[in-house]
């Protein structure tokens, strides 16, 4: 196929959307400001779930319960990222995890960090799964994610 | 085949919503669900009708919209332009498989670019995106011919905006709800000539939500069931140019729904019609490809008042898309807003005579590329 | 934020490399030597320009490559002053469906070369069925922007 | 079930990097080849149904407008159906209840991706929202690495263990390319060679990773009576099923995976499948990652959950296994994503008539197709088999 190649045109594309956070998502990120991580709970399946919904996917019913879930959880799952791709928010190498909240009964996304990332083998060594992870936040917060700067392993 | 009913509609309002985009489509298929008195678990299936990234800046979207439509672990599907959705919806209670489905289009206009950008997409990377082709370009030149070639005034066309935006003015969920002279059309801005600001449609929010069932189920589910007679789409040229812009697939679309509805003459047949109208002459143009009027008296059809909200064959009672245009969802709406005329329930815009057979038509791609065309009866 | 409501800015970038493929290769080249390659169906006898890997009609690739003239006339056209994000100039500009001599179908451009202050006027210049002739770029990459626009032929 | 249906021509490309065609003359290939695999022509068609991921993978929107031509559907009803890597079995299931809801006798089926032409991973992190997650996606690697470390660690599958599994899964799948003139990645592998090759995201190496191929897929349905006049070996729909999980990765349990399981449930129960270890003679399984293939074959009730390395290494799903999979290469070897689901299903249906060539499993009758999307959200099932 190489032999019969023929030309390519080269272009990008930016397209801007500009997304409602919505009532739900607005008061999580407001309290990601005051280092709280909040949830939503059902009424019906009991489910805490963060990042919180304004309605239960599974029952199909308003999650009106807010409730403050731990800072601290369990390593569901991580893996070390050390690819790059365009437009990748993070800097490579990261470490992009599933934690389980005490008190909630999803799975956080985030990133592991605080510990040299720079070494793979020796970050095997510290996180496994089910270890446990606190949050630690970012100095300067900015209504997103990133409030929470990232979990590190507690010892 | 199975009977196919619509037994149950729900639509948001095409304003700007604060609301996410997850919350937005959640509110509309929970007031359907408690409306039909069912819950999530007893739908026998959902498909949702949504367009891809570039209407949404997510790419599958159907995994964002998976929530919001109440299919956790249902069997599903999505379809893009929502006419489509709602067919896979009927096709799926006619295979016998399911005898509830509920079909759920949305969109949230307000968190995008314009039409304009977001349809320059549709255009081939090499040609048609380069020379600046957008829905709207289209459009406009396929106007242009449509005056030149028929002899339809401008005036006219903007007697289109007048009727719909003024028929907006009593549908609690339209967008743009301002009464326009046609002289305000006139005098708007030129922004595609022909093309006037006031002839083209807005950016809309919207969720609308359908609930189909078969016959059994239907008659258990509501009084007045709302039954597909009739479907037809069709599909034209990709390059404008390869096509006549005003003999489009439409009367191809339209006569696969009249044979399968056994509709011989529409304009006696049909009693209402939600015809997709992006673009004001365009209801003019579509009314003459599907037969509610002869080739090229467009122009005739909107001065004889038979269209108006009072006239013998009303069309876009609920403004049209002229007043809401959520676009991937659109076409859905005019199918509710068709089955709401024919169940009565139109409010305030219900048409005031008795409607037995309704016209919804879909459209979406450069021209009318693409065209759907549903009817329903009583 | 310009919304009273709080909002999250979501601006999907990505890279592409589109692969043009034998025909639409030989065509770009074609409009570097200014020269408009149409082809011919071998069933139907249509012409189209661009040039088709396969008759859109037929489904048949058995086509013929032909000449077509730089010229052609007007079959519809826009004058753009919309604005919108991603466009392709700064407005106004007119863009065109041009029948170019031959062939049985519309071509996509921008008219230039003329006033476009004066709807009256550009609609007296620009009437249907009114002769345009290609303008090239001095400077030629090989793609759609090769043809500078079409300008009316007095 | 409704009415029957059945499948009577497919069609693919050459799968890999495909530079040499424009987008809509890659998806023509797979088209024509459909139409002469079925000995019909476009005007024996009544509808079209399209699908792509639906993304800016191109950066074209709305492929069916595109495609009108180069797929047939001028002057013909289309639908265009799309579920992200799932689009595959999502349009199959579409021409599927097309003709049997009545309101078509033939109906072309159309998936295709061109990867070459944009940027897989940026674009596959555009399915996360931009709210929570999407700062934290890589790709598909990152997710898959993920969930099949999670498996591991749910099912107390030693490392090594899972590795040497996975290292077979590469093995056999690149094995079985070689028989499969439409694979992209056509070379034989060795386990040492999987096992030591660049790791992409631990324990996720290079060899344990799908291609990015341009390629497409064409599937002709039938109705039963069209299907017996026309097409002297039908494969016949037997069972389907679709399920999806919530949106959000970590709200539901990826190592037990719920959807997966209930869309083989469903399709398993359509055909009146008890036991499909026994009962399948080849599946066609969505593997884009060797690690997570072993979690499709626990949920799709091939072996029991925690023990598909075990049957892995006792050669169960490989050639002249009890349950051969992947006879095609799989995923692993060829995925452009919109058109890979439709392949597996191709591929069932290629098995089930006996006309797979050199990757025939010899005497299949059932076989399953499968396929996987969004961020480990969707599954779709379809099962053909030979006999109506």
């Amino acid at each position: 196929m190489s032999k019969e190649e023929h030309r390519i045109v080269k272009g990008q594309v930016m397209v801007p959307y500009e997304l409602a956070l919505g009532r739900t998502w607005c008061h999580f990120f407001d309290c990601l400001k005051e280092e709280k991580i909040m949830g939503k709970k059902c009424r019906k399946c009991s489910r805490v779930l963060v990042p919180p919904r304004s309605f239960c996917p599974r029952c199909f019913e308003d999650m009106e319960e807010w409730v403050e879930v731990s800072q601290e959880g369990v390593v569901e799952t991580w893996v070390y990222v050390n690819m790059p791709f365009f437009a990748q928010e993070l800097k490579i190498p990261f470490i992009s995890a599933q934690i389980r909240l005490d008190g909630s009964d999803s799975g956080f996304i985030h990133q592991i960090a605080g510990i040299d990332l720079s070494d793979f083998d020796k970050v095997r060594e510290r996180v496994k799964l089910g270890d446990r992870v606190r949050a630690v936040w970012s100095t300067e917060k900015k209504g997103n994610i990133l409030d929470i700067a990232y979990f590190e392993p507690v010892k | 085949m199975r009977r196919v009913a619509i037994t149950h509609v729900a639509q948001s309002s095409g304003v700007e919503s604060k609301e996410s985009l997850m919350d937005f489509t959640y509110a509309i298929n929970k007031e359907i669900l408690d409306k039909a008195g069912l819950k999530r678990e007893e739908v026998g299936c959902i498909i949702a009708g949504a367009a891809d990234i570039f209407h949404s800046g997510l790419s599958c979207a159907n995994a964002f919209d998976w929530d919001g439509i109440g299919a956790f672990l249902k069997e599903g599907s999505r379809a893009e332009e929502s006419a489509f959705s709602f067919i896979y919806g009927c096709m799926r209670i006619m295979s016998g498989h399911f005898d509830t489905v509920l079909v759920t289009a949305l969109v949230k206009g307000s968190e995008n670019p314009d039409n304009d950008a977001i349809t320059s997409f549709y255009g081939d990377p090499f040609y048609l995106r380069p020379v600046g082709l957008n829905e709207s370009a289209v459009a406009a030149m396929q106007m242009r011919q449509y005056l030149e070639r028929y002899g339809i005034t401008e005036e006219q066309c903007a007697k289109v905006v007048v009727k719909n935006r003024g028929n907006a003015l009593f549908n609690p969920y339209a967008h743009v709800k301002k009464r326009v002279s046609i002289k305000d059309v006139m005098d708007s801005e030129r922004i595609y000539d022909p093309l006037k600001t006031l002839e083209c449609s807005p950016k809309s929010d919207g969720v609308v939500a359908v609930l189909l069932a078969s016959e059994k189920r239907a008659r258990k589910l509501t009084g007045k069931p709302v039954w597909l007679t009739g479907y037809g789409s069709s599909m034209d040229h990709f390059i404008p140019g390869d096509r006549d812009l005003l003999n489009g697939q439409l009367k191809t679309a339209a006569a696969r729904a009249y044979k399968m509805a056994g509709i011989r003459d529409p304009q006696k047949k049909i009693d209402v019609a939600e015809i997709c109208e992006p673009y004001a002459f365009q209801e003019l143009l579509w009314c003459e490809h599907l037969g509610i009027c002869s080739e090229g008296q467009g122009g005739k059809l909107i001065d004889s008042g038979m269209t108006q909200m009072d006239g013998a064959l009303p069309v876009n009672p609920s403004g049209g898309v002229l007043a809401t245009n959520p676009y991937p969802a659109r076409g859905l709406y005019r199918i509710a807003e068709a089955a709401l005329q024919i169940k009565g329930q139109a409010g305030e815009h219900q048409v005031d005579k008795k409607v037995r057979t309704a016209l919804a038509h879909s459209t979406h791609g450069f021209g009318g590329q693409c065209h759907s065309v549903v009817i329903l009866s009583s | 934020m310009a919304k009273e409501y709080r909002t999250i800015r979501n601006d999907v970038a990505l890279p592409y490399q589109w692969a043009l493929g034998k025909t639409w290769t030989r065509f770009f080249d074609g409009l570097k030597e200014e020269q408009i390659w149409g082809t011919k169906c071998t069933h139907c006898s249509r012409t189209y320009v661009p040039a088709r890997t396969f008759c859109p009609d037929c489904f048949t690739d058995r086509t013929e490559w032909v000449p077509v003239k730089p010229e052609g006339k007007i079959v519809s056209w826009t004058l753009v002053k919309a604005t919108y994000h991603g466009q392709v100039k700064p407005p106004p500009y007119i863009i065109a469906l041009i029948q170019l001599s031959g062939t049985d179908c519309g071509f996509h451009h921008f008219i230039g070369g003329v006033e476009t202050e004066n709807i009256k006027k550009l609609r007296q210049k620009l009437k249907k069925g009114a002769k345009v002739k290609a303008v090239w770029n001095p400077e030629k990459k090989a793609d759609i922007y090769d043809i500078a626009y079409f300008a009316p032929v007095k | 079930m409704g009415k029957a249906v059945a499948i009577i021509g497919t069609g693919q490309t050459k799968h890999g990097r495909r530079s040499d065609v424009c987008y809509p003359d890659l998806v023509r290939e797979s088209v024509t080849t459909a139409l002469q695999d079925a000995g019909i022509t476009l005007k024996d068609i009544d509808g079209v149904v399209l699908g792509t991921m639906p993304s800016m993978m191109e950066g074209v929107s709305s492929t069916h407008f595109y495609f009108a031509e180069a797929m047939g559907a001028l002057n013909k009803p289309v639908m265009k159906v799309e579920t992200c890597g799932s689009t595959g079995q999502s349009i199959g299931h579409c021409g599927y209840y097309w003709v049997a809801s009545g309101m078509a006798d033939i109906v072309l089926v159309v998936g295709s991706e061109k990867m070459s032409e944009g940027d897989g991973q940026a674009t596959m992190t555009t399915v996360f929202d931009p709210f929570f997650q999407r700062t934290f996606a890589a790709g598909a690697p990152g997710v898959f690495t993920m969930q099949s470390m999670e498996w591991m660690y749910r099912f107390n599958i030693p490392e090594d263990k899972g590795r040497e599994a996975a290292a077979m899964i590469s093995v056999s799948n690149h094995d079985n390319a070689m028989d499969n003139p439409h694979a992209h990645i056509r070379v034989r592998v060795t386990m040492d060679e999987v096992k030591n090759a660049r790791i992409i995201t631990y324990p996720v190496r290079l060899l344990d990773v799908c291609p990015a191929s341009d390629g497409a897929c064409a599937v002709i349905f039938a109705s039963e009576e069209k299907a017996k006049k026309i097409c002297k070996k039908p494969a016949w729909i037997k069972g389907l099923g679709f399920r999806g999980e919530e949106f959000f990765y970590g709200e539901s349990d990826k190592a037990i995976w719920m959807s997966a399981t209930e869309a083989a449930k469903e399709a398993y129960k359509q055909a009146g499948i008890r036991n499909p270890l026994k009962e399948l003679d080849v599946a066609e399984i969505y593997n884009p990652f060797t690690y997570q293939e072993m979690i499709f074959y626990e949920c799709l009730g091939l072996c029991p959950r925690g023990e598909a390395p075990d049957y892995v290494l006792k050669g169960t799903f490989k050639k002249g296994g009890q349950l051969p999979c992947c006879p095609s290469g799989g995923t692993l070897c060829s995925n452009p994503i919109g058109a890979t689901g439709l392949i597996r299903l191709a591929e069932a249906a290629l098995q089930v008539t006996g006309k797979a060539g050199a990757r025939q499993v010899g005497g299949a009758k059932l076989a399953l197709s499968h396929a996987m999307g969004g961020v480990d959200q969707f599954n779709g099932v379809t099962i053909v088999g030979s006999k109506l």
